[in-house]
């Protein structure tokens, strides 16, 4: 076991948070993501501020009660607000906290992992929801799987969710089925609450509202030209990470009534000619939103996402034939693994299917996939991807990048050339 | 007479072109970009219009690319150094027939550009994260061997013996490795042959990921080194292309841009007028 | 989708957001009553139904029809002399009436209008409504589970061929009908019980009758259980499949739409997971569909489960529509237990 | 969960509304024949309240003979009934002349060759003294009696082969075995889970 740095000995009191490196890189990408862009919309403002209060000035999101952490979408949240509890989403996007997780992880693992163990290893980490209870980690990818043993070096208690490496088996959705009973059985216990038909029915129902509100934002996304950025709209699935679900879901139907008012008025939020890009890829979370930003400081703009920070995390909905707590159970556990497309399963069809659906039904003109260094099994499915789209006309441009600032510049070269060449092919055929 | 100039400001050498109305390559120049790049590229601009005598007015349309396209305030516009290339080399490779890739080493990176038959890129892959297989790889090596750049061409084909096998691509490693074969007696035309191999291998293995198809475009600076063009002839299989100036056609193609741009506007104002 | 009319519109939007299982109960509780007591009210719709309209209580004038699988084992049972000639045309024109009712409908005659169809929906709510959850097959179950219903259907043809030619006892005519829960049970309905007793006349009534019993006791117990459990046995869903490309009504599946999200197979009762993980066939439709259309409305995606009838879409799964049924499910969730 | 019971309370009803109207073809003899018989003695089978005109005695019926002589009941009359067994039966007419008799079963076949539509026929006989001298003038006789003869079948009874209690029973063992095995399986599945069968041939 890695021997972990003692707590930094604050041999001078420490600056005010709000003027420490994590606080300064938020507030870079805010800036950047408010003030390059003009007429953004008023019910954004909520999400800004949000993320200001949050990440900028630090401020306490402290909740009563039990806080389970989880570090992977795949844990059912229905569960844990059924019980009481209220989940905290530990992926991380800080380069500040990549730095600190660099310190005792090998260097080539995804900055991402690096940046949640980073939060973990600190003690008043940024955004502050308070000392969690538990962490439920799903053993998706090979690094996640890992970091489970850091955490409880850490001193965290983790609950190892075990997430099947394929889903098209029948043993495999029943596997999953028994992890995800499995995990009721320790939440109840953590919590000392029953779950009752009645609770995981009211649950299941704030959820099933935040996701509708999505599911129409996720529908005006489709117009052409564009009502909204897709910068603003990483915003707000980045803020379902760690903000109160009602809260959320109102913000959004506000969002969605303002972006109807622009339809109505034929508001355009990018030029009718800006290329229509499909982001896919390791999640961008806030304040890595450097590749989206990039693309849309250079001209083009991101109109759908397959990502498990946004579309990947809301989109699929939770059917159920008999309101009763097995059945209920275990269609949200079917829901998190059936529809999911996330690369740590053993074939990708899924994900190539949901490509070609979202790039055609939202007219794009090119796919960005991002893949973080060290993200190993979004690089392998790379080349499937970029195939399939090939085939079906849609130009793929694939950037390895990590959180660190420094290769901006390269991206921007990658970015505009991949731009430019759109452009040109729309010239040529007649959208 | 109005004239059109594009802009290259790469990282090692500032790329003039300057085209006349009908799209005619007049006259190119070449300058170190030094630490002052803003003045030097300016400078650049001023020699080359002074040799055809030619004023700064009549340049209609000036088009800056490469990395200090966006610094460099005088442009009227900035295009990438992919699309500028892209469109360079289908224009100069239409006298060779029409070429679809096109390979460019350029000083800090080397690129593989697949373009439509529209000259459009369709595909492309960069390597900017490690300056093995690049001109700084040429200008080290060249360095240690004490020889100059445009001598390692000759040196090449002089070498008798199969070239050597330089196995460390790194640009660091390389250098230690060259002195030991020194060391050992080996002849420099050996050693110069064995790093144009080694460079032409990791730019074959790049155009591979965009797919090498009819004649392949060289250019970039190290086009003008007759063994690297020799060594990636052979590992390419393809009929290679070097254009007279490689080092300027990402600069030509953005003066040809120019041009378009400017003659695309005229016509809008004027029918709108 | 070409622009509809603000009507036809608004009218679709209706359809599409249907509470479905209430829709589906009342057509169920009409046809039940329909076919069960229509004979009351002199109605006749003749003995080629592709429902369980039992003949057994036809007899007493309660039933509007007759299954056709009686009269299918009763035509087939003569000498084979007369079977193969042309006297035997009208047992090819009583199939071709049955295959004309079926087409109408498909499999739908199962999923809403069967009588043996409803009353194990009706069990399935008492199950639901006493808390009890309900029985799975595993895949491999259900792969060799399913073969049984073309063996019944074959018994159903190949007995009467070998009474036809005295190779088997008279006794045994209509076999399939003697063993059917539906000879037991649907009578009851009419106040005809002489179903349930023991015939002892002779070793084969005797067992065949017991059978009918001991299977009509299955029934209960297994359709308690298993939600729609003798369906996945039943003769006529297997002599219906064979029809089942004829049909006007289909349902199609648009693969590409299809985020194999699994909802559509959560909430079927037949248990089909083809309906889920098959996104390369159009026509989806399997041997087992009782096309009871809750795929349909449990599908979250627009336009990935379609309903349509003689190739114009009737019902369609929309996300409008699965968000204001899945609305209501789970507003129930604050007023009921 | 109210539509349910709604419509489980409607069907209950059903059936009592079919019962109740019962309405299949009365038997109506063709039309009441005025004139009295003038038959010297006569047994008429009296029919059973709503008859069908496919009526068919079963073993076990209470039947009633009707001993008439020109078209008059006759009291205190013999009337034996003579099985196809050969089983007899006498009573006499009570004061209308009716006799009542109960068929008994007599039909025991080995059970191969049960038929439950097996006809056995019986024949009832009256006898009753007649006044004067008899019919023949040329021998006159002391005394005369009249005697009639009527023959009927009738088939085994249902209750001969057929039996609810099986019926009750083999349902019951159904639902209890069904249930309870549901319930086992249901309780051992707690247990982990079933392992990969290896079946080593040689």
């Amino acid at each position: 076991m890695p021997t972990l740095p003692a707590e930094p000995t604050a041999a001078v009191a420490p600056p005010p948070f709000s003027r420490s490196r994590q606080a300064r890189e938020a507030e870079d990408t805010l800036t950047h993501l408010v003030n390059d862009f003009a007429d953004n919309p008023k019910s954004m403002d909520y999400f800004y501020d949000l993320f200001r209060r949050v990440f900028c000035q630090g401020e306490s999101l402290e909740r009563e009660g039990v806080l389970v952490g989880t570090t992977c979408i795949h844990a059912p949240e229905e569960l844990i607000y059924a019980l009481g509890a209220t989940p905290v989403r530990l992926c991380n996007g800080s380069y500040h906290y990549d730095q600190i997780g660099a310190e005792f992880m090998p260097a080539k693992s995804c900055p991402l992992v690096k940046a949640t163990l980073g939060l973990l290893q600190d003690s008043h980490a940024v955004p502050r929801v308070g000392k969690l209870d538990l962490i439920v980690n799903p053993t998706t990818c090979d690094q996640k799987l890992k970091s489970s043993a850091l955490m409880t070096a850490l001193g965290h208690t983790v609950h190892d969710l075990e997430v099947p490496r394929s889903k098209d088996t029948e043993h495999a959705r029943v596997y999953w089925q028994r992890s995800v009973r499995d995990l009721t059985e320790r939440l109840r216990q953590l919590t000392g609450r029953r779950l009752t038909p009645r609770n995981l029915r009211a649950a299941m129902a704030r959820t099933s509202r935040a996701q509708a509100a999505f599911r129409v934002l996720h529908e005006h996304r489709r117009a052409a030209p564009s009502l909204v950025l897709g910068k603003d709209v990483f915003l707000v699935t980045n803020a379902f990470f760690f903000d109160d679900i009602d809260r959320w879901t109102a913000a959004v139907e506000r969002l969605n009534a303002e972006l109807a008012a622009r339809a109505a008025a034929g508001f355009q939020a990018a030029q009718t000619r800006a290329p229509r890009i499909l982001f896919t890829g390791s999640p961008p979370i806030f304040p890595n939103l450097k590749l989206p930003l990039l693309i849309e400081q250079s001209g083009g703009v991101v109109v759908a996402d397959e990502t498990c920070s946004a579309n990947r995390m809301l989109y699929d909905m939770t059917a159920v034939d008999e309101w009763h707590l097995p059945d209920m159970v275990d269609s949200l556990a079917d829901k998190y693994l059936k529809p999911c497309t996330c690369p740590t399963f053993t074939n990708n069809a899924d994900r190539r299917r949901r490509l070609l659906d979202l790039a055609r039904t939202f007219q794009v003109d090119g796919v960005v996939y991002q893949v973080f260094a060290g993200c190993q099994v979004y690089e392998m499915e790379q080349k499937s991807v970029a195939d399939t789209l090939q085939q079906a006309g849609f130009p793929m441009l694939a950037i390895e990048t990590d959180y660190s600032p420094d290769d901006l510049s390269q991206l921007t070269t990658r970015v505009e050339a991949f731009l430019e060449s759109l452009k040109a092919r729309k010239r040529h055929r007649p959208s | 007479m109005s004239y059109f100039a594009g802009l290259d400001i790469g990282s090692t050498a500032i790329k003039v072109a300057l085209v006349d109305q009908d799209g005619r390559l007049v006259g190119v120049h070449v300058a170190a970009t030094g630490s002052h790049f803003h003045r030097n590229a300016q400078e650049a601009l001023q020699t080359l219009l002074a040799r055809h005598g030619i004023a700064r007015e009549q340049v209609r349309y000036l088009i800056a690319t490469g990395y200090g396209r966006k610094l460099f305030k005088e442009a009227d516009d900035s295009i990438s150094e992919i699309t500028a290339n892209a469109l360079g080399a289908h224009e100069v490779g239409k006298a060779y027939g029409g070429v679809r890739t096109i390979i460019n080493i350029g000083g800090q990176d080397s690129k593989a550009i697949l373009i439509d038959p529209h000259g459009n890129v369709a595909n492309f892959a960069m390597n900017d994260k490690c300056a093995a297989g690049t001109g700084r790889f040429l200008d080290v090596t060249a360095r240690n061997l004490g020889l100059d750049l445009d001598e390692l061409g000759a040196c090449h084909l002089s070498s008798q013996g199969p070239p050597l096998s330089i196995n460390s691509t790194c640009t660091v490693f390389a250098e230690s490795e060259i002195i030991g074969l020194l060391a050992h007696g080996h002849g420099k035309p050996e050693i110069v042959a064995g790093i144009h191999y080694s460079i032409a291998r990791r730019t074959v293995r790049l155009a591979k990921r965009v797919g090498i198809e009819d004649r392949v475009f060289f250019d970039g600076g190290p086009a003008l080194n007759k063994g690297l063009v020799a060594a990636l002839q052979d590992e390419l299989q393809h009929e290679l292309v070097v254009p007279e100036f490689p080092q300027t056609t990402t600069a030509f193609g953005a003066a040809i841009l120019a041009r378009s741009e400017f003659l695309a506007e005229a016509s809008l104002s004027s029918s709108a007028a | 989708m070409k622009a509809d009319k603000p009507v036809l519109a608004a009218l679709r939007a209706a359809v599409n957001g249907v509470d479905l299982v209430r829709f589906r109960f009342w057509v169920q509780l009409a046809s039940f009553a329909f076919f069960v007591y229509g004979g009351y009210a002199a109605v006749n719709l003749g003995s080629h139904l592709p429902i369980f309209a039992c003949g057994y209580n036809r007899v007493g004038k309660a039933g509007a029809g007759v299954c056709y699988l009686m009269p299918l084992q009763h035509q087939l049972a003569r000498s084979w002399t007369t079977l193969f000639t042309g006297a035997s045309l009208f047992i090819l024109t009583g199939l071709a009436i049955f295959a004309l009712w079926f087409i109408a409908l498909n499999k739908a005659w199962c999923g809403f209008v069967c009588p043996m169809g409803t009353i194990q929906d009706w069990i399935t709510a008492l199950r639901r409504f006493v808390g009890i959850r309900y029985s799975v097959y595993t895949q491999s179950q259900f792969g060799w589970l399913k073969k049984i219903k073309y063996l019944l259907l074959a018994l159903a043809v190949l007995i009467p061929l070998g009474i036809g030619d005295g190779y088997i006892t008279r006794e045994l005519r209509a076999p399939i009908c003697q063993i059917c829960p539906g000879r037991v049970l649907l009578p009851l309905f009419s106040g005809d019980y002489s179903h349930l007793s023991i015939d002892f006349t002779s070793p084969t009534t005797v067992t065949m009758t017991a059978l009918g019993v001991f299977i009509a006791g299955l029934f209960l117990v297994g359709s308690f259980v298993k939600k729609r459990f003798y369906c996945f046995f039943c003769p006529m869903s297997a002599l219906q499949f064979l029809f089942s490309k004829l049909a006007l009504l289909r349902l199609k599946k648009d693969g590409a739409k299809c985020t194999r999200c699994g909802d559509c197979y959560r909430v079927c009762d037949m248990q089909i997971k083809a309906i889920a993980d098959d996104v390369a066939t159009a026509d989806i439709m399997a041997d087992d569909c009782t096309l009871c259309l809750k795929c349909v409305a449990a599908c979250p995606e627009t336009g990935a489960l379609k309903v349509k009838y003689a190739g114009l879409t009737i019902f369609e799964s929309t996300e409008t529509g699965f968000i204001k049924r899945c609305q209501r499910g789970h507003c129930r969730a604050h007023a009921s237990r | 969960m109210k539509p349910t019971l709604f419509a489980v309370c409607l069907l209950a009803a059903l059936p009592l509304v079919a019962a109740a109207q019962e309405h299949d073809e009365e038997y109506k003899p063709a039309g009441e024949d005025s004139r009295p018989s003038e038959a010297p003695l006569e047994i008429v089978r009296e029919k059973t309240p709503g008859e069908k005109a496919n009526f068919q005695l079963q073993a076990g019926d209470e039947v009633v003979f009707v001993v008439q002589q020109q078209g008059v009941p006759v009291p205190n009359a013999r009337v034996r009934l003579v099985t196809e067994q050969g089983w007899a039966k006498e009573t006499l007419t009570d004061a209308q002349g009716r006799a009542r008799f109960q068929l008994i079963r007599d039909y025991f076949p080995s059970w191969i060759e049960f038929n439950k539509r097996n006809r056995s026929t019986f024949v009832v006989v009256a006898e009753n003294p007649a006044p004067g001298a008899g019919s023949d003038p040329a021998r006159p006789s002391t005394n005369a009696s009249n005697q009639a003869t009527l023959s009927d079948s009738y088939s085994p009874s249902p209750e001969d082969y057929s039996s609810y209690a099986w019926g009750l029973a083999i349902g019951l063992l159904v639902a209890a075995f069904g249930g309870t095995s549901v319930y086992l399986y249901r309780r051992r599945r707690v247990k982990p889970f079933k392992e990969v069968a290896f079946h080593e041939g040689r």
